[in-house]
């Protein structure tokens, strides 16, 4: 177990440190080669030490590191179980393909939004390791704040007024969040004296202030999570970043807000709800599945059609919630972490889009030479997989879903799994539609710019691995299953 | 100490500043009634710390101080934000590219 | 006798600030607003000390007060306002879509509830962690010990939180062509001079003495920081700091100062412990305090370019 | 009470009247030059008041030391704030020199 111990410490300091040295030797150093090749090198690294965290996971169960050696209370908590697992490794994939893209979009003379990109990215990357391994109410709040402001930063890369509307739009929504959840803490430590979660569940009683601090927590995380009723602010941000500031937003950021929705839930406030509750928080998952998918299949853009798609797969996050099963748990765990390959894919390969034709709109997709078939072929898979069809990562979460609704009886929600996966095939065929030789021919055929090797097996590695998430399912399930609460209202 | 008034002033300031935030558009105005609710906040957190023990418990204390430096930070950048949108007008504001509707800037 | 008198002086407190608050929202000019958030801040400081959190009522009076209020009448003073100011408070319609009247009763109910609530568990409250590990630190004063080594991840993060503001504000304030700072009209003011070389030796030694006594005593890295940053928007507004349109290499490595040592050390501690950020049993003091002086010297340096809206800035006249 | 106690309180209070009057001026007098005028004076003798008032309460060498700081430290304080207001008040009205 010490050994346990000592890899997690090692682990997780790689985890949060590696990417803010990054961010900070990029910014002072001036060598162009550091910025393109120094962010690749470290996630790399970093895929080796969640490697072997797995594995010592595996052996030794859920963990939890105390930070300075200072026991919780007083002191902060890392801790880590298959959900923070599944989340880390999902940050690592997509770190690992942005910054392979982007080290040849950073080639060459970078311009200021580049340059930008290359420090505020790691800095995000960074703070989503800290968000995704932090078990302390307080420290989840500072490490959002670092979120949320590196993600508005990302958003204004773009010059612009529109991404200047976005960005403002943003960080209302962002601040009004903020403030709830950190309402919601001061509630919580009122009333118990506690942060640490896994000391909450002893400590806070039902009481109206218990009650009070979960509804306005929950709230807060859902406008940072971008959930239906207050999803207003993604879309035009997301659609208005450069596209590897775009993958990570929609891949990553809004479902840090997410997870923390569903992990609080699930662990520190787990006795303060009741099966209604969840009901109605299933409800605004469906509502927001439907809405998304219906206004992404309304969109003229291409980013606006991907960045619509991530408000609908966010819906499926809180099903979590009445489902409440170990199957349920897998299949959102599944849903996340191949939403969040897929995303990205479908970003990257939109910015591989506009670099080469400069063209971003929906009817103007079309596969002019090898490039484009590649780039095409990136967008096809990851559909296929955000519509959940069979080889892909996605059929493999909504079956574990579907079979976690039978399982419950409660039917109503596989209507809603089965009616997500048709209109996101809808919305993935009516963008890929042009492309498979039915659309206009487009007046001007000629490729602008070719896009660097890096940026175009990016996206398709991407891609690639959803269908190899749906291949080894069985594989992955145990890892997944580590210390998952299996709470008693299933 | 008064408990009651301190919490009284807590949540009469939270209130105000919801009211703000949801009330005006102007997005000056939305920042002070955002940092007006934070200041709520961090009153009540201090004021239950204080009713156990004179000096309060130094947790709440270092939350608020971390709180109180968040807040300048995020005040700050949605400043500048605000200064950005209105004392610059450049040319790629006026006339944007027809196909960058979604504002993109890969091109 | 005394008791009234302290309940109706808190009393009294509790109306000034709300009282404020409403005006700092709700008023018709936006220096106004400022204005009042001004004096609302430097109200919180008070109410800081009066329960017995001196460190708070420094940094809500340098930073809260301080520096915000800078940056809000930088800001506002920067910024016309003719479509927000008159038309905007005076339409019943709020940004919301709910009439303005109906939020405000919603608003009021809400506050009524919430003061309830709070009342209710600030009332009875649970039982605080045992601080006996806080006051054998070898820091004297708790909040500092909780802050550097209790809580050193947070406010390593928190630091971190600062750092990506500037650098946000730094991508947008490459658009803005620099402002350079006004010389006074009619030339250089010599008694400016004067008043300058008179207060910079006197706030970089408060400064310092901020950040040493705050081992022990009320005061840290971060109220010492703001301190210094005051001093750099002093000397901004007197026209002796001018605004770069890039950062300087030097001035790169001061504003990842604190995250950096903070960071560095968090490496550097697993070769002593089992855990990251565990103080060294020996050295703690001197570690402490270095890591204090590289926190005050990033925060200063942010925070006066967060005040410039620049991504850089060198000391001296246009 | 003893005397000594009298002599405080009368100095804060007079340092508050002092106080009262300079902010009556701030809010009742028509330019920002001329409530600059009532605003320095008046705050700062009556600064000075109340810390003389203080250190007689206290009765401690260093006390009385650390309040006259305190009392030099404000008015160098407002002394360079009323000159930057008064100069951006001047920038502001074109120049002029009244």
């Amino acid at each position: 177990m010490g050994d346990g111990a000592a890899t997690l410490a090692v682990a997780a300091t790689a985890l949060v440190f590696g990417p803010l040295l990054v961010a900070l030797i990029v910014f002072v150093v001036p060598w162009p080669a550091l910025r393109e090749r120094l962010a690749l090198l470290v996630s790399i690294a970093l895929l080796g030490a969640l490697g072997t965290l797995s594995s010592e996971l595996m052996t030794g169960g859920a963990a939890r590191l105390a930070l300075g050696a200072r026991a919780a209370p007083l002191g902060i908590e890392l801790a880590l179980d298959g959900l923070s697992l599944a989340m880390l490794w999902m940050t690592a994939l997509v770190a690992l393909a942005v910054n392979a893209w982007a080290a040849d979009w950073l080639r060459g003379a970078a311009n200021a939004s580049q340059r930008g990109f290359g420090v505020i990215w790691p800095v995000l990357w960074s703070a989503l390791n800290a968000l995704f391994l932090a078990a302390d109410l307080f420290n989840v709040y500072v490490t959002l704040e670092i979120v949320t402001l590196a993600a508005v930063a990302l958003v204004v890369l773009t010059r612009g007024r529109a991404a200047l509307q976005a960005a403002m739009r943003y960080l209302v929504f962002a601040l009004a969040g903020s403030i709830l959840y950190l309402l919601g803490v001061a509630l919580v430590y009122a009333a118990s004296g506690v942060l640490t979660f896994a000391l909450l569940p002893a400590a806070l009683p039902p009481s109206p202030a218990a009650s009070l601090a979960l509804l306005v927590i929950t709230a807060g995380l859902a406008m940072k999570a971008a959930l239906f009723p207050v999803h207003g602010w993604l879309p035009a941000a997301h659609a208005a970043a450069p596209s590897p500031a775009s993958a990570v937003l929609s891949a990553l950021v809004v479902k840090a807000g997410a997870y923390l929705i569903l992990r609080l839930w699930l662990g520190p406030f787990d006795a303060l709800w009741s099966q209604a509750l969840a009901q109605g928080m299933g409800a605004v998952g469906a509502a927001g599945i439907v809405y998304g998918s219906v206004q992404a299949l309304r969109q003229q853009h291409i980013k606006r059609v991907i960045a619509y798609s991530t408000v609908a797969q966010l819906g499926y996050l809180p099903l979590l919630l009445p489902l409440a099963s170990i199957a349920a748990w897998q299949g959102t765990v599944y849903h996340a972490l191949n939403h969040g390959l897929a995303k990205a894919a479908l970003f990257l390969a939109a910015g591989n889009l506009l670099h080469m034709h400069g063209d971003g709109r929906v009817h103007a997709l079309r596969i002019a030479d090898r490039q484009g078939a590649l780039n095409v072929a990136a967008i096809a898979i990851a559909g296929v997989s955000l519509a959940g069809l069979p080889p892909s990562g996605g059929f493999v979460a909504k079956w574990w879903l579907l079979e976690a609704a039978f399982a419950t009886g409660q039917w109503w929600w596989a209507i809603v799994i089965v009616a997500g996966g048709l209109l996101a095939a809808a919305y993935m065929v009516r963008l890929l539609h042009p492309a498979l030789g039915h659309g206009a021919p487009h007046a001007d055929a000629t490729a602008h710019a070719s896009a660097g090797a890096l940026m175009l097996w990016a996206p398709f590695a991407l891609a690639m691995l959803t269908l190899v998430l749906g291949s080894c399912g069985n594989w992955l399930a145990p890892y997944i299953a580590i210390g998952a609460p299996l709470p008693g209202h299933g | 100490m008064s408990l009651w008034a301190y919490c009284a002033t807590a949540a009469g300031l939270f209130a105000i500043g919801l009211y703000g935030l949801l009330a005006y558009s102007d997005f000056i105005q939305r920042l002070l009634a955002a940092n007006i609710m934070v200041s709520a906040v961090f009153l009540y957190l201090i004021v239950t710390a204080a009713s156990t023990a004179t000096p309060p418990h130094p947790v709440p204390q270092a939350m608020v101080l971390t709180g109180i430096v968040v807040a300048v930070s995020v005040t700050a950048l949605a400043l500048v934000l605000v200064l950005v949108r209105c004392l610059r007008a450049l040319p790629d504001d006026a006339a944007p590219r027809p196909q960058d509707t979604a504002g993109s800037a890969d091109g | 006798m005394s008791g009234a008198l302290e309940a109706s002086f808190d009393l009294l407190l509790g109306a000034a600030l709300l009282w404020l608050a409403w005006h700092s929202v709700a008023a018709p000019q936006v220096l106004r607003r400022v204005a009042m958030f001004l004096v609302f801040g430097l109200l919180m400081a008070l109410v800081w000390a009066r329960l017995g959190a001196p460190d708070l009522a420094l940094a809500e009076a340098a930073i809260g007060a301080g520096i915000t209020s800078a940056l809000l009448l930088g800001a506002g003073v920067a910024t016309p306002h003719p479509d927000l100011d008159g038309a905007a408070t005076r339409t019943t319609r709020s940004a919301c879509g709910v009439p303005r009247p109906v939020l405000a009763v919603l608003c009021t109910l809400l506050g009524i509830g919430l003061a309830l609530v709070m009342y209710a568990t600030a009332s009875t409250p649970a039982p605080a962690p045992s601080t006996a590990a806080v006051d054998a630190h070898v820091l004297g004063n708790p909040v500092t010990a909780v802050l550097l080594d209790f809580r050193g991840y947070d406010t390593l993060l928190e630091l971190l939180v600062l750092l990506v503001a500037l650098l946000g504000a730094r991508v947008l304030g490459e658009r803005l062509e620099p402002v350079p700072a006004t010389a006074p009209p009619g030339g250089v003011a010599p008694m400016l001079d004067q008043l300058l070389a008179m207060s910079t030796p006197v706030l970089l030694l408060t400064a310092l003495y901020v950040l040493w006594a705050g081992s022990d005593a009320p005061g840290g890295a971060f109220q010492a920081g703001a301190l210094l940053a005051g001093l750099g928007v002093m000397y901004s507004l007197a026209g002796r700091l001018q605004p770069l349109a890039h950062t300087p290499h030097r001035l790169r490595l001061l504003l990842v100062l604190g995250v950096g040592a903070f960071a560095l050390f968090a490496c550097a501690s697993l070769l002593w412990s089992p855990a990251p950020l565990t103080f060294p049993a020996r050295g703690a003091r001197a570690l402490a305090l270095t890591l204090d002086l590289a926190l005050m010297i990033s925060v200063a340096v942010t925070l006066v370019l967060l005040f410039l809206a620049a991504p850089g800035a060198r000391i001296g006249r246009r | 009470m003893s005397g000594l106690d009298l002599l405080a309180v009368a100095l804060v209070c007079a340092g508050c009247a002092f106080f009262l009057t300079g902010t009556l001026g701030l809010l009742r007098f028509p330019d920002p030059r001329a409530r600059l005028h009532a605003l320095t004076k008046a705050d700062n003798v009556g600064l000075g008041l109340i810390c003389a008032g203080l250190g007689v309460l206290d009765a401690s060498v260093a006390g009385a030391l650390k309040l006259a700081l305190v009392w030099v430290l404000g008015m160098l304080a407002s002394t360079l704030s009323a000159f930057l207001i008064a100069r951006q008040e001047t920038v502001r009205s074109g120049g002029q020199r009244r």
